[in-house]
Parts: structure tokens; C-alpha cells; sequence
């Protein structure tokens, strides 16, 4: 049984966090070819605050945990992502407020539910080219886990593997939200910088836990 | 990069402090939220009416902060919308008996951050509305895009509105009187060259010397076409053409006519623009009643120009008649 | 050139065309001599107020014409001073009971021409005045030079000798207060770019990716050094010095304070600059009555600005606040 | 004897305004080395009118005919040529109102008023590098021929290569009037423009009564 606690979603959460801010030129980079330039500047903005803050972070439960992430990220970051990133935390958080611990069938639910609430805020949809383009397939392989178990690191090697695919895959896509979208053709071959967000961060924290685990 | 700037990250907030050094006791900062309202306001006998979005695009907005125009803008980094929390800010110290008013320009960013402010204040009992500008005919609008952008248009929007306000308007009417002043108001711009964001520190997008980006956005982002340079009349012809077939605009209407710098386009070349939109206008039996010649809202240093087209009626004339005060003022 | 232009040599007279569509009823425009008036005037009620210079500065000089600042101006082509028959005709049309004040910036061209113009007007009996304005702290100013050049200094002379002819003032009474004006006022402008005259389509001078012109004329002219880009701050700290010295300006002394832009410098880094020049001012201990942020004189289409000090009294203070309208506004 | 017309002044005067419509690019850009590239520009602006009015022009007496085009280029040059020029053109009309035929030592003296008219009004003296530095040596060399009976052909020769020479000296010198002195230092080894006008025209002159000589 691959059971989930709230350390090990602080521990997630530290290495977005970490990630984000190593990243930060990398992903402005990204952004600058299709979009405005501002991506890696505005993740980086929010998770700085999550790592300043980190020893005073609600920890009464995972969802709460969640919910202070999300009032942060959506509170500093501006651009599409506050409100993208922020509800995603939100939606995860509320499905969470009681649980100490988390077994798939849950972590799936609140990625389900993290997803549809982006959906739902910016109106995306699956073959938009963005970040949900990750989510998505990476949400339906860990459903795949949910009857069949399998270790951890095994589980989280794949998800690592299904968000860098996203990433090659939708490169060749035209953007249809965010300002990506009013470079139409223009954005086909380049990736989207949301999506190499998702493949970047999942890959980082792949190599925190399997690190955690070696100790 | 070849810009007036300290480190690139104080842009905005140097940007801002100079604003209210130049109006101590007319304009107050928040730094914290990188806010910048009234010094008179809120008051209960008035809508108050408020602005955020991406820097970069001054005056737009942050200098349109004056009696008869916005009680409080609040923008982001430049070309970022402002986060939500900055913008419940906004609302909470702009709240007003009569409620607090929210024009927002039709991107994705800037609209879902003010959608969230807006549920949030709602919660606390405020009660907000809004209104959303998206003038730009350059972009599609259909219902599979995020439609159509909000650019120069704008300007007419918060004058109207502005002024409504001040003469005492519901929070209701406002947004009637937004939304009529959005559904009359088209824009289009050109740009010749591309612009440098200050933390990014090279230019957003590529333009050869003899280019021209047709339907170019305030931000850089592709227009229609990237067409070789032409002769003046010609560009204002075709943006012209654009903005006019778009609403339409019939023979006998009476409008505002605005020609827009980008930035980084002296007056002198603005005017001679204004000469032949001028002359356009009363070809198709258009009477200008009023005419903007200057920068409305601009894409940092962008070399480059807009035409926007305003459908006026007796109550927008008046409405664009009243006093108004802001920082930018050549007095 | 990447510019809005048609045919080059029609630059000044469509850019003209182009203000009087927009200024219908209030500017008037006389091809022949190039020259822009305002309709109700002259009146022998007062002294016309009225200036002659190259094009290319706008909004100076054409663009502030109007009530409260010039009764005509008549710009020559693009950095040419106009010819003696244009001034002539000039100071004709403007002829008042009063007599005609013509502000001139020093430079030989437009000094010669305005002499000469004035010696025939004044064998013509008509009563002529003359205020030279050279408020350019870049150039040295010794007995073997030209003397030093009028920049945006030149804004403060228009504007309160306008204000006192509108009080009905005396030539003599303006001539003397013109003078006074000229000694208190102090300028130096920085570029950061080039800029390309129509018809020479090509820019006025080189200037390398990390270079910048410190003292440049509005013409393009050299300054005191070609430097390093620096941080603004550091650049406002050397403008602010080399003007505030040359007076010099004294602690206690109350002042007007201008940042001008020189055309292709957005309106957001000027307030950045701003901001460290009213620091520098409140170090200084001079008191900022008067402040002025935007584009005064430009050099078409350079990056670059200028900053202007001018040492108030209660009658100058009294001046720069009476009303006054042109063509350049934003309502 | 060397006697002169008043056809012959109009031939000249005519030469003066065909080189200056030729040459206007070519005079303009040599301002743009130092000064603001208008040179050009402005001469031609008034001896198209010169041109233009060519047989309206009052030929009642070799001044008459000089205070004429010193009016045209007076009103229609801007800068600093318009009076630099005009004034020129009126001091040796003036001198010269009554005359229906010129001698030698008539012609120094209308040069020599134009000179000093020219000094009076923008103050430029002898090395400040202005026209003036050709104009002057011309004149001294001319006067040499007062006493000294020498076929016009050699005297115009002669003094065209005086102009010639003024060039090549003064390319050198540091500009001391007009926009070019803005640029100090700079100035030095850039030709002045209005020497080179002066040269070019005075060449241009040569060329003509040597061709009408010849036919
Ligand atoms: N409507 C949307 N729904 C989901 N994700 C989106 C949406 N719009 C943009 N994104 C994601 O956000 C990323 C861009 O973020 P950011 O640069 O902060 O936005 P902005 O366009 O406001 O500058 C894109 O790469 C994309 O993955
Ligand atoms: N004060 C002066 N006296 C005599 N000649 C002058 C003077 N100033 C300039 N010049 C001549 O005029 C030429 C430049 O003329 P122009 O370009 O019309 O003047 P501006 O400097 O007004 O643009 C110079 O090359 C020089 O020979
Ligand atoms: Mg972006
Ligand atoms: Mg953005
Ligand atoms: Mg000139
Ligand atoms: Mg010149």
C-alpha cells in the first residue's frame, strides 16, 4: 500500500518550490518565444514566499496545508498562473481538509478535482497546449496504480516519464489559451513553458524522494 | 538593453514613486500592492472606479488616476497582470456605499485574477461589478479563442464611465454605460519596431528594418500580418479600413477619433497619422467630434501607432465634455 | 528609415495639416509661410507672443500655440530655422497696437533670420521685441563661441511671458521678464539614441549599443562626452549637478523641476527619472513647487531626456500657475 | 581690360543656382559630418526660385539685379544660409545700383562688402572655417589683378584654385561658427560645406565662360 503523509506533501510542495526558483530565468526563457516573458518571474514570485514562510505554514492538516499554499500563490502571482496554479492548490486542499494521509485513490481525486477547477477558471481544455496537458495524462497513469500495486519510485518514474512525453508531444500543438494563443501558428514547435513547468518539477521531485529513500 | 533604469526588478516601483513625488497630496502609493489611488477617495457619494493590469503601457492606467477618470489603479509587472490579492486590495480601500467598479482588459491573466478579487470582496459584502474592454479588431473574436483584446479603447471606457460616476451614477448604470461605450469603441495598431521589457532585457519579438507588424497587441503579440514598410497614408488606410468595416461605422455617424502612440513614435509623426485618418473620416461621412492625438496606452519603447474609432451619442459627447484631472498634463 | 512619413518633404506641412484638422476653429494654418496661428488673434489687447525654430522638437514650438502660450509660431523644415520672409510674415500677421515679442532660441540660423525679419518689420513701423533663450549647460558659454543653445528651457519663457501678456503687460515690461526667466532656468539633455531627419533618412549620428551621449543637442548636436551606459540614477546625478551648479541653485531656493523626453523615451522611465531628481532636489534643499514630466522639446525620435531647473520668485510661481490651452492634451 | 555685364553677372548668378540644384545631396551631406545635413537643402530651396523666376528678374542694373536675388534667397533659405548668403548678394547689389558695367577693382569692392556684411551678421571672422575662408583668399587674389592686365580666363582659373586650395587648408581647422562649431574637435578634418559650395560653384563658372569663350 503506497500511503501518503503530510510530509511527504510538504516535501512535494518544498521541491516546486525549489524548483521553481532555480528555474526561474529558464522558464522566462521559455515564455519568451510564444508568450510574454514573465512565466518563470511569476512562479518564481509566489514560491519564494512559500520557501520564506515555510516554517510557519499551517500544518494542522493536509488540506489546510494546501489551502495556505494556494491563498499564497494566488495572492503574489500574477499573470495567468496565480489564478491557474493558485485554484489547482485550492481545489487539491479542499478535497483534503480532514486527511492526515492520502492513498492514490485520493491523490488521483484531488488532481481530478485541481483540474477541472483550472478548467473551470481559465476555460482550457485538454488539446489547448497547456499545463492541463501535463495534468491530464499524468492524472489518468496514476489512476491506472490505484488497483495494482506497485513501489512508489516505480510509480513516480513513470509519472515523470508520462509529463516529459507531454512536453515533446504538444510541442508541435497551436495554442488555443493564455497569450500564447494570439501567436496562432506562431506557437506550433515550441513548448509550452506551463507543461515543461509540470515535467521539470515532477522530475525534481522523482529525484528528492528516491535521494530520501537512499538515505 | 538601452533603457532609463536602475535594477530592472524596481522598474514599476521606481516608476511609481516618481508618479507620486510628481502629485504629493493628489495621488497616494501602497507599495505593498503596488497601488496607486486618490488621495480623496473612497467616498460614498460615488461609484468608485478602479483599473489593474500589466505596466508597461503608460499613461494607461496607472497615470489616468485623477478626479473624473479612475480612483485607483493597480498594475502588475510589466506586461503581468496584477495578482489577486493586490487587486481585493484595490477594491477593499476603493470601497464604496456605492459599490466599486472594475474595468478589465480582455486577457486571460488580468481577467481571471479580478474574477477571483471579485468573489472574494463579494464574500465580504462588497459589491463589485465589472466591465470588460476588448476594442482590438486585429484578433478574431470567436467562442473557441479568449476573444478579442482590450487596448487604446480603454480610455473611452474609464472617461465615460468616470464621469457617470462623478455626476452620481448606480453601479448598475455603470456597467450599461461600460459595456454601450465597449460595444461602440474599435481599435487597431502597427507597429514598427518591437519593445524591450526591462527584466527581460532584449527586445519581445524580432522586426526586420523594412517590416511592419499590422494588428501588433500592446504586448508584443503578433497582429494580422507582418507586411513590408509603407508610406504612412497607406498604414492608416489599412488600419482605418479595419476598425471602420469591423462595428460598422455608417455615413452620418458622429465619432471620437483617436490616434494612439505606441511609445517610442514622436507627436510630430502622430499628427501627420491624425491628417490622414482625419481626411478618411470625412470620406466615409464621419463627423470627428472629438480627437485624441498622443499616448493613451503604449507598449514601453515601441516605435508604432493605434487607431481607435468611438460611435458617439448625446450622452457619450457629454460624457466626454466633463472636467477631468491627471498626472499627465502638460501644465 | 522606419518612420510614419510619406514623402519626406511634405514631413512639416502634413504634420501641420494634421493639428489644424484636430484644432478646427481655435489654430489656423497659412501654407505659404508654414505657419500656425491662433484664430482670434492678434488682438491690440496685448502683446503677440510668437516663436520660429526648426521642426522636429514638437510639441515645441507649433504645438504650443494656443491661448496663454504662443499667439503663432512659424516652424521652419525639420532642424532649419525658417526663412527671414516666413519670420516677416510672421511678426505681420501677428502685428498688435501692443507690439510683438518673438522668443528666440540661440542659434545662428534662427537669430539671423529673426534679425533681419525684425529690422524690416521695424522699418515697417511695426514695434518688435526680442528675448534670446540659451539655457543649455552643455555647451560652454565664452565670447569667442555661438554662446550657449536653447533647449527646454525655452517652455518656461513661453509660458510666463505668455501669462503676463495675457495680463496686459508691456513689450518692455515682457522683454525684461523674458531675460529674467532665461538667467533662472538651466538645462542638459542625455541621448541614449540617434534620430533620423525625413529627408536625410538616415540617423543624425552614430552612437554605439552601450553608449550614451551626455550634454547631446536637440539637434543631435555632440554634448560634453560620450560615455558608458550607467544605471538612470546615476545619470539623473549628473545631469542634476552639471545644471544645478551653473546657476548655481542655493539651498532654500523654491523651484520648477522638468524631466523632458526627447521622443522616444516612454512616459514611465521619465517618472522613473523624476523620482531621482526630486531626491536630488530635496538633498539640495530646493523646494519643487512645479513639476513637469513628459515631452517639452524633442529631438524626433531620440531616447533620451533632459532635466530643467527654474529659480521661482513669487511672480514667476504666479505665471507658471495661470491657465493656458494647447493642442497637446489628453481631454 | 576685364570688363563685366550684366549678362556676365547673370551668367554667374545663373551657374551659381544651376550647381546648387545639382549638388543639393551632395551639399547636404556633407553637413551631416558636422553640422544637421540641411546645407543642401536649403541653397536649393532658393535658387529654385532664383531659377524658377529666372525672366521675371529686374535686370534695370547689375545692383538691381543682385538686390533681387539677395531678397529671394533671404526670404527662402532658412538656417544660417538664407542671411549668410542674402546678405552677401544685397552689400554687393548695393554697391553696385547704378552700374551698367564692371571693372576689376568694382568687383573686389562689391566682394569685399558682401565679406564685410556677411562678418557683421553672424559674426564669423578670418579661421572660424565659414564660407568666409574661401570668399576671402578669393578676393585677395583677385585684387592682385587690378594693376596687372591678365586674361579673364587665367584671373577665373587662378581663383578657382584658390577655392580649390580653401578646401584642403581649412579641412583641418576647428569650427568656430554655425551648428558645426557644436562640434568642436570633431569638426577637424571634415570639409566645410560652404567652402566647398563656394569652390564647386566657382569651378562650375569656370567651366561655363570658358565653354561660352570657346563657341
Ligand atoms: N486558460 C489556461 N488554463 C490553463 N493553463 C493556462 C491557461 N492559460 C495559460 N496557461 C498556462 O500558463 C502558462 C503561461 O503562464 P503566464 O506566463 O504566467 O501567463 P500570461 O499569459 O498571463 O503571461 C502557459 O504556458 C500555460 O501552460
Ligand atoms: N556665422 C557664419 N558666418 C558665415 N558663414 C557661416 C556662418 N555660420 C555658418 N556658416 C556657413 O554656413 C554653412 C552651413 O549652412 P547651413 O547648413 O544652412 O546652416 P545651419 O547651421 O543653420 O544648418 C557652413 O558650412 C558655413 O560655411
Ligand atoms: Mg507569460
Ligand atoms: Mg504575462
Ligand atoms: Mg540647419
Ligand atoms: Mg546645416
Amino acid at each position: 500500500m503506497n500511503t501518503t503523509t503530510l510530509d511527504d506533501v510538504a516535501l512535494v510542495v518544498k521541491t516546486m518550490a525549489v524548483t521553481a526558483l532555480e528555474n526561474e530565468k529558464y522558464f522566462s526563457e521559455l515564455d519568451a518565444a510564444a508568450g510574454d516573458a514573465d512565466f518563470g518571474v511569476s512562479l518564481a514570485a509566489g514560491f519564494q514566499v512559500v520557501n520564506d514562510d515555510w516554517e510557519q505554514l499551517d500544518r494542522s492538516s493536509i488540506g489546510n496545508f494546501l489551502l495556505k499554499i494556494s491563498m499564497i500563490i494566488t495572492g503574489k502571482v500574477g499573470g495567468c498562473s496565480g489564478p491557474i496554479w493558485g485554484t489547482g492548490f485550492m481545489k487539491a486542499g479542499l478535497l483534503s481538509k480532514d486527511k492526515e494521509t492520502l492513498q492514490i485513490a485520493d491523490l488521483v481525486a484531488m488532481l481530478r478535482a485541481g483540474i477541472d477547477g483550472i478548467m473551470a477558471r481559465g476555460g482550457a481544455k485538454a488539446g489547448d497546449k497547456t499545463l492541463l496537458d501535463a495534468l491530464i495524462p499524468m492524472t489518468d497513469k496514476l489512476e491506472e496504480f490505484v488497483d495494482t500495486p506497485t513501489a512508489a519510485a516505480q510509480i513516480r518514474q513513470t509519472l515523470t516519464a508520462v509529463a516529459e512525453q507531454a512536453i515533446e508531444t504538444t510541442s508541435a500543438w497551436e495554442a488555443k489559451r493564455g497569450r500564447q494563443s494570439f501567436t496562432g501558428a506562431r506557437s506550433i514547435g515550441t513548448p509550452d513553458p506551463g507543461i515543461v513547468a509540470i515535467a521539470t518539477m515532477m522530475r525534481a521531485i522523482n529525484n528528492t524522494f528516491d535521494g530520501a529513500a537512499r538515505r | 538593453m538601452k533603457k532609463f533604469v536602475n535594477d530592472p526588478h524596481d522598474f514599476v516601483p521606481q516608476m511609481l514613486e516618481g508618479l507620486v513625488l510628481a502629485n504629493a497630496g493628489k495621488l497616494e502609493y501602497v507599495p505593498q500592492y503596488n497601488l496607486i489611488c486618490r488621495s480623496d477617495m473612497p467616498s460614498d457619494d460615488k461609484v468608485s472606479i478602479i483599473q489593474g493590469s500589466g505596466s508597461g503601457h503608460e499613461p494607461a492606467h496607472v497615470m489616468a488616476v485623477g478626479r473624473g477618470m479612475l480612483d485607483a489603479a493597480v498594475p502588475g509587472g510589466v506586461f503581468s497582470a496584477p495578482p489577486v490579492e493586490y487587486c481585493l486590495e484595490c477594491i477593499k480601500l476603493m470601497n464604496s456605499a456605492r459599490g466599486v467598479l472594475y474595468l478589465v482588459n480582455n486577457y486571460q491573466g488580468d481577467r481571471m485574477n479580478w474574477d477571483m478579487a471579485r468573489e472574494l470582496a463579494e464574500a465580504e459584502g462588497i459589491n463589485v461589478g465589472v466591465v470588460v474592454i476588448d476594442d482590438d479588431v486585429a484578433v478574431k473574436d470567436s467562442t473557441h479563442t479568449v476573444g478579442r483584446r482590450g487596448v487604446a479603447g480603454n480610455f473611452f471606457v474609464i472617461k465615460a464611465c468616470a464621469a457617470a460616476a462623478e455626476q452620481g451614477k448606480s453601479l448598475e448604470e455603470l456597467v450599461a454605460l461600460g459595456e454601450k461605450v465597449n460595444a461602440a469603441v474599435r481599435s487597431m495598431g502597427v507597429a514598427l519596431s518591437s519593445c524591450t521589457p526591462p527584466a527581460k532585457g532584449e527586445p519581445i519579438f524580432a522586426i526586420g528594418a523594412d517590416e511592419i507588424e499590422m494588428g501588433v497587441g500592446i504586448h508584443g503579440e503578433p497582429g494580422r500580418s507582418r507586411e513590408k514598410l509603407q508610406p504612412a497614408d497607406a498604414i492608416i488606410e489599412q488600419l482605418f479600413q479595419a476598425v471602420h468595416d469591423d462595428l460598422p461605422f455608417n455615413s452620418g455617424d458622429r465619432v471620437a477619433l483617436m490616434i494612439n502612440g505606441l511609445g517610442g513614435t514622436p507627436v510630430s509623426e502622430l499628427y501627420l497619422l491624425y491628417r490622414k485618418a482625419a481626411l478618411l473620416c470625412e470620406e466615409h461621412g464621419l463627423t470627428v467630434v472629438n480627437n485624441y492625438v498622443g499616448e493613451y496606452c503604449t507598449s514601453l519603447e515601441m516605435a508604432g501607432a493605434s487607431l481607435t474609432l468611438l460611435k458617439l451619442d448625446q450622452e457619450l459627447e457629454a460624457l466626454l465634455a466633463a472636467p477631468a484631472e491627471v498626472p499627465i498634463r502638460v501644465f
